[in-house]
């Protein structure tokens, strides 16, 4: 049982991880980007091949530190560009629009790995292995421990930029009325690229801990982390990034849970079941306000 | 074009390029081109050139179908592939309807020879033969309570019900991973929750890897064992080579167990700059095969084709010598177990 | 120099041309009115001179600065504020956070706050709603909250898109009351109202727009005594 | 039995009370007007009609039937129509196309005439075009009917979505701040228009603050000040009312 | 109107030139991907609801049909009526509970509603689980008839769906798209038009799913992926400047696109996706500049 809550909490801190960026993007030009989740793989590619180029010069945790800072920074100016390239243009264009875009970027980075790394999954070359300690009645490692901190605290200080900062103000002034935000003063352009520069950062760095936690990529692997994080940034409620990492909690622990009950067969119905009845119930998602109606 | 005499002889070839298991269709391509270079540096096959034409099927029946359709337009003599079931199944009325035979080197499901068409072949041993060498293997070493894990892939699901079935009161029941994913804590749990002493995987590598990884990570101490789906090298590396040991695994003849295999590897290496992977070797010997009957019916008609192939006796393969059943399945099959030792599969004696 | 200057300027909507023409300025310190019938094109005319939609031709300069490559941003940081039609506040954001960002262009936080803590006096309404969600407010508090908005970043010209509408009348009173106080302190005005002997009584100077074309335009007692003007605006 | 008649309304939204205790009736062919200070409650209290909210206490009728916890489509068809104030229409839709939604439950087309295009869809439609045409001439619409609404000068889109109400061939009119955005001119249009509405039987529920309109139109005046209906009457006894001056209309205005 | 019969016309005479099977089979899957469009149309294109999981009605059309016809070995045609009360059910079943839904929630609704159709199917006996079913009758074995009964029904579903838009239904069904609170205050029962969109958008994804099953005579779960039914997303998202014609050529376009471009195999999925950026890009620059 404990091991059950364990595993789902952990498997829903990635979720939530990648979700935070997600979210984010997402609720300033609710853009459904598509492309989220390869970005997320695009980081763990950039992560392998610095590794590997490291690997004569340092390696194990201070190599994976750099890495990650490297990588962080290259999916971060990813996302900048690939917004400026693709998403910019149809600012004004109607919202489903730019998903379009969005699928054509998801799968032009898809095949695009694909066609310089090939297909075949990688090995990262630096691994974190811990030791699993007992605790609570669950096994779970140090490096386990550290992915789930590392959720928190970068959820923590989302939500406080968002919330409390003169940045975040103008970054929720965009998603109410872009118009108005122009006549506030605010460089709407300017605003939107840095939160794709910090989201795609964010996405790149889970997938470089994905890389180095699980130690296997391959060029198809944003693809359902980019679903889940979508679902996961839903489930909370739009924009709201608590709601978000408690999305990707509550995720995480329904395929756990799925997978404990049902042995694995059902597990995506059992979730995503349970999703749909929970929205049916509360339809603004976990942390989402009720939309106000004023007529 | 069949009329021209000298023109080259097109084996058409439909493989997952794109999609989830994009990762094995180079593999088969690699493995039926080294077989047909080899036979062109012989002269090729009636005098004539072999050409291979590989079309993606995204392991998708719509993609499949239009790849079956466009090698049937430009009159291929025979299908060297097929992957997975569900795509591959869709191509087989296209071939069949254009009397072009088809030779399969990778899919298995049942379903592809129950329709009993007259042109469809199999040279992958069938789920059941394995299932039954994988139980026969458990009860020697008397192992009682095995789980079985699969992905849900046709090919995984149908070996692990042939082999739950089979195992009687022994299967300790079966627990699904989702192919593609990195996290199988959820599974390793399940398994971990029914106390086996036998873990059977029969999903593909790279899953498998991560996944007897993690589950060695739990803490499981028992044995596990693989399905040949799984046997490749990178298993070991994907899982760490620690971790690996000792991992057993059920398997039709590996190169490295064929004599002069070893030239055949480093052949493919120069040739590919990798290693060989699943199913380079069925692809490979899939080409000679068709060759062969090509030779023997000293014509690339269908029919005398198919007839051809239905008569093929004892032809050596990598899996062992080769007969077809009525039905066009192996009359044999040689199943062998191997285990995990260092940084590769070895033999078990 | 006067503050605001356009000069022969022409906005078209994808082919439909809605200002053709139009030349007019408002001097430092000045209040001028810009009247219309619907459609006349003022609401366009305002948003041109934010930078929100591009003339097609003519030129647009604040202060002598030409306005053309400029973004909205740049513009309102060049010292223009507009208080646009249909309020525009920002639901979901609380009516103290809609206030800040009104002051979004200024560095200094704390130099926000005061100002928004010195409109809250000036208007006690928002000051009364200050954590309410802003799209719950009232149509005529979201009224002041626009107005409030704008005000923070004082604005060298402030331009005000109907700005009594929906205000009951002894708000409108207050606000049109405000609208000269500010005036007095130095903020050019720019003012559109349907009320037009409110607005002509305010302002010195006005322009009458009709079908995107200057009409008439003159001083503001001038208009008042136009027999055309009290046809159609005072009756 | 009056033809709307409410009871007693009260609506919060968390500790505050928005409208407390509103208690009005309206009889056929005449027209209330409702003030009060901005944030008094009146829109609100149109909400609670409509059906958009629900209030926690009271109640609405319609011929003595109670309607509060109706869907908003469902006491639309009992006959009340509204306009709004923050104007809500259809932007990427013609014009025509905006005024035939108030034709919605009056238009009856079979799903096989729809697919067949028999005859009698396209009479049907045929009508309704014609209809939603000649509502935007009542309402004295003079833009391009084929023009998408978000595209039109504001005053012009208020003439759309009254026409869109008309259309629905209401018993109730209620009208959110009609005269808001209109100049002198077409002030005067709308005057003229609200008495054809009433004199054809309708009733008019309209919620104003440009006094000189509700003098001018109104039968009777009920102000809300707070959440609460500080008085009700004929226009001359609430334009000299000492609290509906103090809460409301200031000093200057009670001379005009 | 005229337009699309010339259209139409020069479809038809395709025959006349190719009798290739290939050509015939890639315009009888664009075909079957413009009805899905038509039937996707209704629902995103005209109601505004965010549907993340169309391809579940398509796989309930082809699953009934194929069930029926290789279990109790009746011709495809007669499967009909009982693929019409699935989708009718599905979609009663599914729109029911969640169309109070607003847009992104719905999203997440239907993504699920698709997952748990495609899984639903991959772990059942009945639908032949992962591998699926196979040996389903055609509705015409040869591949000119079928390319003709393709485009004949696929004219009519789109006749019918642009028709239903030009309605009363279809003018209800954008006042929600466009204000669905308005729309509602004005008495439209927002519920059930919105119900009335889902089921009819199903009906045409079921009736496609007919003509597909008959197509590849073998269905699996991994036709009716999320990526299918975003990639029909796509293509009403792309031609619809509020047009059904251009979904037909989005349709066409995101249907072939990947088959032209098989001579690059290990690059096509990349150049497909670059050209999805581009031509959304260059159509808009169009609407910009016009
Ligand atoms: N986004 C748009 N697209 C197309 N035409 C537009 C658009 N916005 C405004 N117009 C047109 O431009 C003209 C001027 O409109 P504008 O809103 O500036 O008028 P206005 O003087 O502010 O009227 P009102 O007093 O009603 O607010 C009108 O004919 C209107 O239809
Ligand atoms: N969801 C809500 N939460 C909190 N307060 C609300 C909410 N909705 C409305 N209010 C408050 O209720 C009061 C009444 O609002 P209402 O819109 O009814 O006023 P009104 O009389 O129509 O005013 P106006 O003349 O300005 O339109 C306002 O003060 C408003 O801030
Ligand atoms: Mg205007
Ligand atoms: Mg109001």
């Amino acid at each position: 049982m404990s091991q059950l809550i364990w595993n789902g909490l952990f498997t829903g801190s990635f979720y939530a991880l990648v979700a935070l960026g997600y979210s984010m993007v997402y609720g300033i030009i609710r853009l459904l980007n598509f492309a989220h989740g390869d970005v997320y793989m695009l980081g763990a590619f950039i992560g392998y091949y610095c590794l590997t180029l490291l690997s004569g010069v340092t390696s194990g945790l201070p190599a994976l530190l750099i890495v990650l800072v490297v990588a962080m920074l290259a999916t971060g100016l990813a996302g900048v560009g690939i917004e400026r390239l693709a998403y910019r243009p149809l600012r004004q264009a109607p919202r489903l629009a730019v998903l379009i875009t969005a699928v054509g970027v998801s799968f032009s980075l898809e095949y695009g790995v694909r066609l310089i790394a090939g297909a075949d999954p990688k090995v990262y070359p630096v691994r974190l292995d811990g030791q699993p300690v007992e605790l609570l009645g669950a096994r779970l490692t140090a490096e386990q421990l550290v992915l789930v901190a590392v959720a928190f605290v970068l959820m923590g200080a989302l939500h406080t930029l968002v919330m409390r900062t003169r940045a975040g103000r103008a970054m929720r002034a965009i998603a109410a009325d872009p118009k108005a935000a122009h006549l506030s003063g605010i460089e709407v352009g300017q605003v939107i690229a840095r939160v794709f520069f910090l989201g795609s950062a964010l996405a790149g760095a889970a997938g470089v801990m994905a890389g180095a936690y699980y130690g296997r990529i391959e060029f198809l692997m944003g693809f359902v982390i980019g679903l889940k994080a979508f679902t996961a940034a839903v489930i909370g409620g739009i924009g709201n990034l608590p709601g978000a990492m408690l999305g990707g909690l509550a995720l995480g622990l329904l395929e756990s849970f799925g997978t404990g009950l049902t042995g694995g067969e059902w597990r995506d119905v059992f979730a995503f079941g349970c999703l749909i009845v929970f929205l049916v119930a509360r339809p603004q998602g976990i942390l989402g306000e009720k939309a106000v109606v004023r007529m | 074009g069949g009329g021209d005499d000298t023109s080259e002889i097109v084996l058409g070839m439909p493989v997952p390029l794109s999609g989830d298991s994009a990762a094995i269709g180079p593999y088969m391509r690699n493995g039926a081109q080294l077989a047909i270079d080899e036979l062109n540096a012989k002269g090729g096959v009636l005098g004539r050139k072999l050409k291979l034409a590989a079309e993606d099927d995204a392991c998708d029946p719509q993609t499949a179908t239009a790849a079956a359709t466009k090698l049937v337009s430009q009159k291929v003599v025979a299908s060297v592939g097929g992957y997975c079931s569900g795509a591959t199944l869709p191509t087989l009325p296209v071939f069949d309807r254009a009397k072009i035979p088809v030779v399969i080197p990778a899919a298995n499901s049942d379903q592809l020879f129950e329709k009993k068409l007259p042109y469809v072949f199999l040279i992958n041993s069938t789920g059941t033969q394995q299932a039954g060498t994988a139980v026969e293997w458990a009860t020697k070493q008397s192992l009682s309570r095995v789980v079985v894990v699969h992905d849900n892939t046709s090919y995984s699901k149908n070996i692990a019900d042939l082999t739950s079935a089979a195992l009687k009161e022994r299967s300790a029941g079966s627990v699904v991973i989702t192919k593609g994913e990195a996290e199988h804590g959820p599974a390793v749990t399940a398994v971990r929750a029914k106390n086996p002493d036998l873990v059977y995987f029969t999903g593909y590598y790279a899953d498998g890897g991560l996944f007897i990884r993690q589950l060695r990570q739990a803490g499981y101490t028992g044995k596990i064992m693989v399905a040949d789906g799984s046997v490749d090298k990178q298993l070991i590396t994907i899982a760490g080579q620690d971790k690996a040991q000792g991992v057993y695994a059920t398997m039709t003849g590996l190169p490295e167990f064929t004599p002069g295999a070893e030239q055949w590897i480093s052949k493919y290496k120069e040739k590919f700059g990798s290693e060989p992977g699943p199913y380079s070797t069925q692809s490979y010997d899939a080409v000679r095969l068709v060759a062969d009957a090509l030779t023997r019916a000293a014509s690339t008609d269908g029919d005398k084709l198919r007839k051809a192939l239905e008569e093929t006796k004892a032809f050596p393969m990598f899996s062992g010598p080769l007969s077809f059943t009525p039905q066009h399945t192996l009359a044999v099959s040689g199943f062998v177990i191997l285990e995990v030792k260092g940084s590769r599969f070895e033999l078990v004696k | 120099m006067p503050l605001l200057e356009l000069s022969g300027v022409d906005i078209s909507y994808g082919g439909v041309r809605a200002v053709r023409d139009l030349s007019l300025h408002v001097g430092d310190g000045e209040i001028v009115a810009l009247l219309g019938a619907n459609g006349a094109g003022k609401s366009t005319t305002l948003a041109a001179i934010s930078g929100l939609v591009r003339p097609s031709a003519g030129r647009i300069s604040l202060g002598g600065t030409d306005l053309a490559a400029l973004s909205p941003a740049a513009i309102v940081r060049l010292g223009a504020g507009h208080v646009p039609e249909g309020r525009r506040v920002f639901g979901g954001l609380t009516v103290r956070e809609n206030l800040q960002l009104g002051g979004y262009v200024l560095a200094d936080e704390r130099e926000v706050n005061r100002r928004v803590a010195a409109v809250c006096e000036l208007l006690p309404v928002l000051a009364e709603r200050r954590a309410q969600n802003a799209a719950t407010l009232s149509g005529g508090e979201q009224q002041l909250l626009a107005i409030g908005r704008a005000l923070i970043a004082r604005p060298r010209l402030l331009m005000l898109d109907e700005p009594t509408m929906g205000l009951a009348p002894r708000m409108a009173r207050t606000v049109l009351g405000l609208v000269k106080e500010i005036n007095q302190q130095g903020t050019s005005v720019l003012l559109v109202e349907q009320n037009a002997r409110a607005a002509l009584g305010l302002a010195q100077r006005g322009y009458v727009l009709s079908r995107g074309r200057l009409g008439l335009h003159g001083d503001a007692a001038g208009l008042r005594a136009d027999r055309r003007v009290i046809e159609a605006y005072l009756g | 039995m009056s033809l709307l008649s409410v009871r007693d309304l009260r609506l919060s939204f968390g500790g505050l009370t928005v409208v407390n205790g509103v208690s009005f009736d309206l009889e056929p062919a005449e027209i209330l007007a409702v003030i009060g200070p901005n944030g008094a409650g009146k829109t609100s209290a149109f909400n609670c009609v409509t059906g958009v909210y629900r209030p926690q206490r009271g109640s609405v009728t319609v011929d003595g039937r109670p309607i509060t916890g109706l869907p908003p489509s469902r006491i639309a068809g009992l006959g009340l129509a509204r306009t709004f104030q923050n104007l809500r229409l259809f932007p990427a839709m013609s014009a025509e196309d905006n005024v035939r939604a108030g034709l919605h439950r009056a238009t009856r087309q079979a799903l096989w005439d729809v697919l067949l295009h028999t005859p009698r869809y396209r009479r049907s439609e045929r009508e309704s075009l014609e209809q939603a045409r000649h509502w935007l001439d009542v309402a004295g619409y003079e833009g391009d009917p084929g023009q998408p609404a978000g595209t039109l000068p504001y005053g012009e889109q208020r003439r759309v979505e009254l026409a869109r109400a008309l259309a629905a061939g209401p018993r109730v009119l209620l009208l959110d701040e009609p005269a808001a955005g209109l100049n002198h001119a077409e002030r005067s249009g709308l005057v003229r228009l609200i008495r054809e509405v009433r004199s054809t039987g309708v009733a008019v529920l309209m919620i104003e603050h440009d006094m000189g309109l509700v003098l001018e139109l109104a039968d009777r005046v009920a102000v809300l000040d707070r959440g609460r209906k500080i008085a009700d009457g004929p226009p001359d006894e609430i334009r000299t009312d000492q609290a509906v001056i103090d809460a409301y209309l200031g000093d200057a205005d009670a001379a005009a | 109107m005229k337009r699309a019969l010339l259209a139409f016309a020069a479809v038809a005479t395709l025959p006349v030139f190719t009798i290739s099977p290939y050509v015939l089979n890639m315009a009888a899957t664009a075909g079957i991907f413009v009805m899905l469009a038509a039937g996707l149309y209704i629902v995103v294109g005209y109601c505004g609801l965010l549907d993340l999981g169309f391809a579940a009605f398509f796989a309930i059309g082809a699953y009934t049909s194929g069930i029926l016809a290789t279990r109790f070995e009746l011709p495809l045609v007669a499967t009909l009526p009982a693929v019409l009360c699935a989708t009718v059910l599905a979609g009663i079943v599914i729109g029911g509970p969640t169309l109070r839904l607003r847009s992104d929630y719905l999203a997440i609704v239907t993504l699920g509603f698709g997952e748990i159709v495609r899984v639903t199917a991959t772990r059942l006996e009945i639908t032949g689980g992962p591998t699926g079913i196979y040996g389903i009758p055609p509705l015409a074995a040869d591949p000119v008839a079928f390319f003709y009964l393709v485009l004949v029904v696929t004219a009519l579903a789109l006749t019918g769906a642009a028709r239903l838009g030009r309605s009363k239904l279809g003018r209800a069904w954008q006042y929600v798209r466009e204000d669905e609170d308005a729309a509602e205050a004005t008495g439209i029962s927002t519920y059930r038009v919105k119900l009335a969109a889902y089921v009819l958008g199903s009906v045409w994804g079921g009736l496609a799913g007919v003509l597909f099953a008959s197509q590849l005579s073998a269905i699996s779960p991994a036709s009716f992926t999320f990526l299918q039914s975003a990639l029909v997303l796509v293509a009403v998202v792309l031609g619809a400047a509020r047009n059904i014609t251009g979904v037909i050529l989005a349709a066409a376009f995101v249907a072939v696109t990947p088959e032209l471009l098989r001579a690059f195999p290990d690059a096509r999925y990349f150049l497909f996706g670059v050209l999805l950026v581009v031509v959304m890009l260059l159509r808009h620059r169009r609407r910009a500049t016009a």
